[in-house]
């Protein structure tokens, strides 16, 4: 199999909707080491690129979705999770270029690309209690499954096990970047919000991926025959 | 939640709306993008000052736009900074061809969304220089954090600099003394009680009563540290210490006393504040040049106060005292 | 209870220590008997101005005193009206030879202490008017009731007196100007919360989460009405109902229109609440001329708002519009 | 019997003792259906009171005491109380002029200046919910005490006895003068402070005079034998 523009749109979709369904744990998150509003900046920011993504032309390829994405939140969100999961969309969006289909070296560029992209404005390292915490063990562990010569779908899972650990990994330390920073000890024993998002994120890529390719092993939806 | 708005979600397009009716004499309100800008810019010639944040901190930033201060005021969602194109649009707006100063409080989503609407604003031509404004003496250490905050500080910053502006520095010029009055300036604030932020619906923290927060920011984030209430003097001591011992103040130095309400706590609590700060200044040695007393960086209704020392010196005590006139701070004219 | 005071006894006193500090260019303090007076008070042929009351409703009165307003300003202790003598002492203070107007808010304690004070200066020669000032809509009918409170408004009829006084008029003129905005002057108030007086350490009433105050005053007294709390339009229009039918204000009409907050309600919400009311008053051919939005008649830290509107005329806008220059309000110098 | 400067002292300090007993509960009710700070306010002045007892001359007489509860609660107490009761000493000291001894006539033209006094600053009429539901049916029951040829502390027992119950009568009614005027309906049900206080002072003149008879009758501080 390979992942085309449909799974990338439901990807997208599936993410406006889980961001929609933990909006509020988001915003609790971020009450207790933050300023509480991570799950309405992202909540706004979804629901804005869902509003957009009819438009989206029927020949656009993924690169077309995940830009949109990228601008769409960068206009929307604000805050400091706009620009860095702006980025992180847009530079996604430059990793899989023109290209139709996904295979699973498109993706783990794409989530390479995407971590090097949040990296790249916000200057975080892993241990920092931020998204990276998730985003880094996800491009790692989908780079290991690559490796392994894992399909497309199990490299998204593989990714999406790491996010999660890694969010659950942010609970125990102090941060060094965003206002969880101003706590100092007081921010241990809480989950950083934007690594949180991060591993709901990665996982809704995993899940559509899933859905998209037992769908396509029915034959219902795909029109393309090369699913492994 | 028990709050004066209608949608959470309109909290301030809809303050923005009666900033817009109030002050019409003062600025005009572009609705979308969002942000508000002084009647009759941009003016030819001059420095443009354009800055924003979040909102919930009111009369920051909006109520400071008018003459011998801001050119532009972009308000992003309750404690949300804006994006990148109201940014852009408002710095578009007040270019007079001398170029835009952004005022940036020291937050990561301020400093990045400025950053590119700045980077948008070079790339049309727009000279746009940045100050990033980090009074908070409560944040140790930038090495292990995301730096010192922009709080209180930031009025004094917006006040001086606008006035250099106005009369008619250069960019650089107008940059350097944004810089120096943000390098003068250390802001320590106390909280009693937490903000609600409307869309949350409940308090950002909770406090026992008789505990109070230490070394806290403007968006409901816990201080570093909780301790049990003490009696005002005693606070206010514990505010001063390192405050003066982070420049350091000295005997001898002149300085600006700026006593700021967090949004909830009366004035007549503020007074009280500003009396025992004086008093342990003139203690020191140190002279209260000129004060600021009010409510002017708030955290919506969150009840505390913060103490801003800015050293002066004779430029940026001539700077303070040259007319400003806008919704919130107006003298000389 | 939790508040930035000292002991609850020395909460005024102490908060007019941090004024005179604050604002030792444009007032002087006594301390006993205590008032804040203007600096170079009294001035040679200008009518005085006196107001004051119990302290609380900051910046209200002292935040009101110099250049074309307040000559003197006595604060009682929390809640509860000064006591002759230090109203006497400010009285003699600030008589230039022009008489004296004392503004004074319609409460028994303040009607009575004032009256004292007046028959006291009266004795000494001293020429006294007194203008009561009674705009609060909520209290209906002043044969069954004390009469109506004095509140918001207070703060339209000491700019507008203080300007009269300050261009020379004498003081029948100045009496007359100032019955004249009180005449043309009603408010309502709602609060969202209580306030708590320091000595009694408890809120003054309590409202559930979902109650809000309809009608209330600024000392802490329950309203006369509890509903369940609406969005801020619905409360704008229910406050607007009995203010404009009360004069009753037309379409035609100019008017100042004044949203004032209650002490901890924010900013970013009393826009809100002057956006909807300048809406409505806008449907009904009213024209808002101009404006005045903040924490000017405070009750603690209530949280809550109060709307006042002052039917102008080009007098009134006039004598608005002049200069002043205190710690609460300036323009024009 | 009569009641001499003694007793004036005497019941000067209890008064200020009982105020001071039920500062808080003042308080209470002063925030039910006022601005709560009636108790705050009586207690400051009659704590001042205390203060310049002691500079009363020896050679004083009753009049010059009430004069100087008179002016001091005139200067130190504020809000309507403040005059109000200082004109009621006012007018009681007047009323006893420089009279070293009070007979019962005495007493109640004493109370019956004061009461006016209220009135006379005040306007309120009896069902007003305020301090005169207290005064006037102590005044009455003085006045009907003295008629029935009753001593002077059976006399100030029945003014007390009686202030008592007008307090009491204040609870069912609507207030028309005072803070609690602007409650209309709501304050039903609710005690008026200054009715309280009231009773609470004329019950304090009582006490002292039956305890200064009692002494008096032991012979043990009263050098005036004509006790009843
Ligand atoms: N420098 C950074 N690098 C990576 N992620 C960061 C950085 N600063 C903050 N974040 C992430 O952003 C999240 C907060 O986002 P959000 O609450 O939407 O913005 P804000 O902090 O401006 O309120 C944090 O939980 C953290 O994961
Ligand atoms: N017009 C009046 N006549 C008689 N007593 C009055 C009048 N107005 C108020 N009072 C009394 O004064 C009391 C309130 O006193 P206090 O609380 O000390 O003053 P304030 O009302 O100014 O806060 C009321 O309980 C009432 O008994
Ligand atoms: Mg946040
Ligand atoms: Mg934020
Ligand atoms: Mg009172
Ligand atoms: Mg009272």
């Amino acid at each position: 199999m390979s992942l085309g523009i449909t799974w990338v749109t439901d990807w997208i979709r599936q993410s406006a909707r889980v961001i929609s369904e933990h909006r509020v744990e988001l915003i609790t998150l971020d009450r207790e080491i933050g300023d509480g509003d991570h799950g309405e900046n992202l909540d706004r920011g979804f629901t804005a690129v869902l509003g957009k993504l009819d438009d989206l032309p029927p020949d656009s390829v993924p690169g077309d979705a995940l830009k949109l994405v990228a601008t769409t939140l960068i206009s929307t969100v604000g805050g400091a999770s706009g620009p860095l999961l702006g980025t992180a969309y847009l530079k996604a969006a430059g990793a899989v270029g023109k290209e139709p289909e996904l295979n699973g070296a498109a993706i783990v560029a794409l989530l390479t690309a995407a971590r090097d992209g949040v990296v790249l404005r916000g200057k975080a390292e892993v241990g920092d209690k931020t998204m990276i915490d998730a985003w880094t063990p996800a491009v790692d562990a989908a780079a290991a499954a690559l490796a392994d010569g894992k399909n497309e779908v199990e490299i998204l899972q593989a990714a999406a096990d790491a996010a999660e650990k890694g969010a659950e990994s942010t609970e125990p330390i102090v941060a060094r970047k965003g206002r969880a920073s101003y706590l100092g000890e007081r921010a241990i024993g809480h989950r950083d919000p934007g690594s949180q998002s991060s591993a709901l994120l990665i996982r809704a890529a995993a899940d559509t991926a899933a859905a998209d390719d037992s769908s396509a092993g029915e034959g219902s939806s795909a029109d393309d025959g090369s699913a492994s | 939640m028990k709050k004066l708005i209608n949608d959470p979600k309109d909290v301030v397009a809809e303050a923005v709306a009666g900033i817009e009716l109030a002050h019409g004499d003062l600025v005009t309100v572009s609705h979308d993008p969002l942000y508000i800008v002084r009647k009759g810019a941009p003016f030819s010639g001059k420095v443009g000052l354009v800055s924003g944040g979040g909102g919930g901190h009111e009369p920051l930033h909006g109520g400071f736009v008018g003459f011998g201060m801001l050119d532009a005021a972009v308000p992003g969602p309750i404690f949300t900074s804006p994006t990148p194109d109201p940014i852009l649009a408002a710095t578009q707006a007040v270019d007079g061809g001398a170029g835009v100063l952004h005022i940036v409080k020291n937050y990561t989503g301020d400093v990045l969304n400025f950053e590119t609407a700045a980077d948008l604003a070079g790339a049309e031509g727009i000279e746009v220089r940045t100050v990033i404004v980090d009074d908070d003496v409560a944040v140790k250490d930038s090495l292990y954090t995301a730096g010192r905050r922009g709080v209180a500080g930031t009025v004094l910053v917006e006040k001086i600099a606008g006035a250099a502006a106005e009369r008619g520095d250069d960019l650089d010029a107008v940059a350097h003394v944004a810089t120096k009055v943000n390098a003068q300036t250390r802001t320590l604030g106390i909280a009693l009680t937490a903000p609600t932020v409307p869309h949350a619906g409940e308090p950002s923290f909770t406090l026992a009563d008789d505990e109070i927060e230490i070394g806290i920011g403007i968006h409901g984030e816990p201080g570093r540290e909780r301790i049990k209430l003490e009696p005002a003097d005693a606070i206010v001591d514990r505010m001063l210490e390192p405050i003066l011992e982070d420049l350091p103040f000295a005997s001898g130095d002149e300085i600006l006393l700026f006593v700021n309400g967090m949004g909830g706590t009366p004035l007549v609590e503020l007074y009280i504040v500003f009396r025992r700060a004086a008093e342990v200044l003139a203690e020191k040695g140190i002279t209260v040049k000129r004060t600021l007393v009010g409510n002017y960086v708030t955290s919506l209704e969150m009840q505390g106060a913060s103490i801003t020392v800015l050293k002066l010196d004779d430029e940026l005590t001539e700077l303070w005292d040259a007319p400003v006139q806008t919704a919130a701070l107006r003298w000389g004219r």
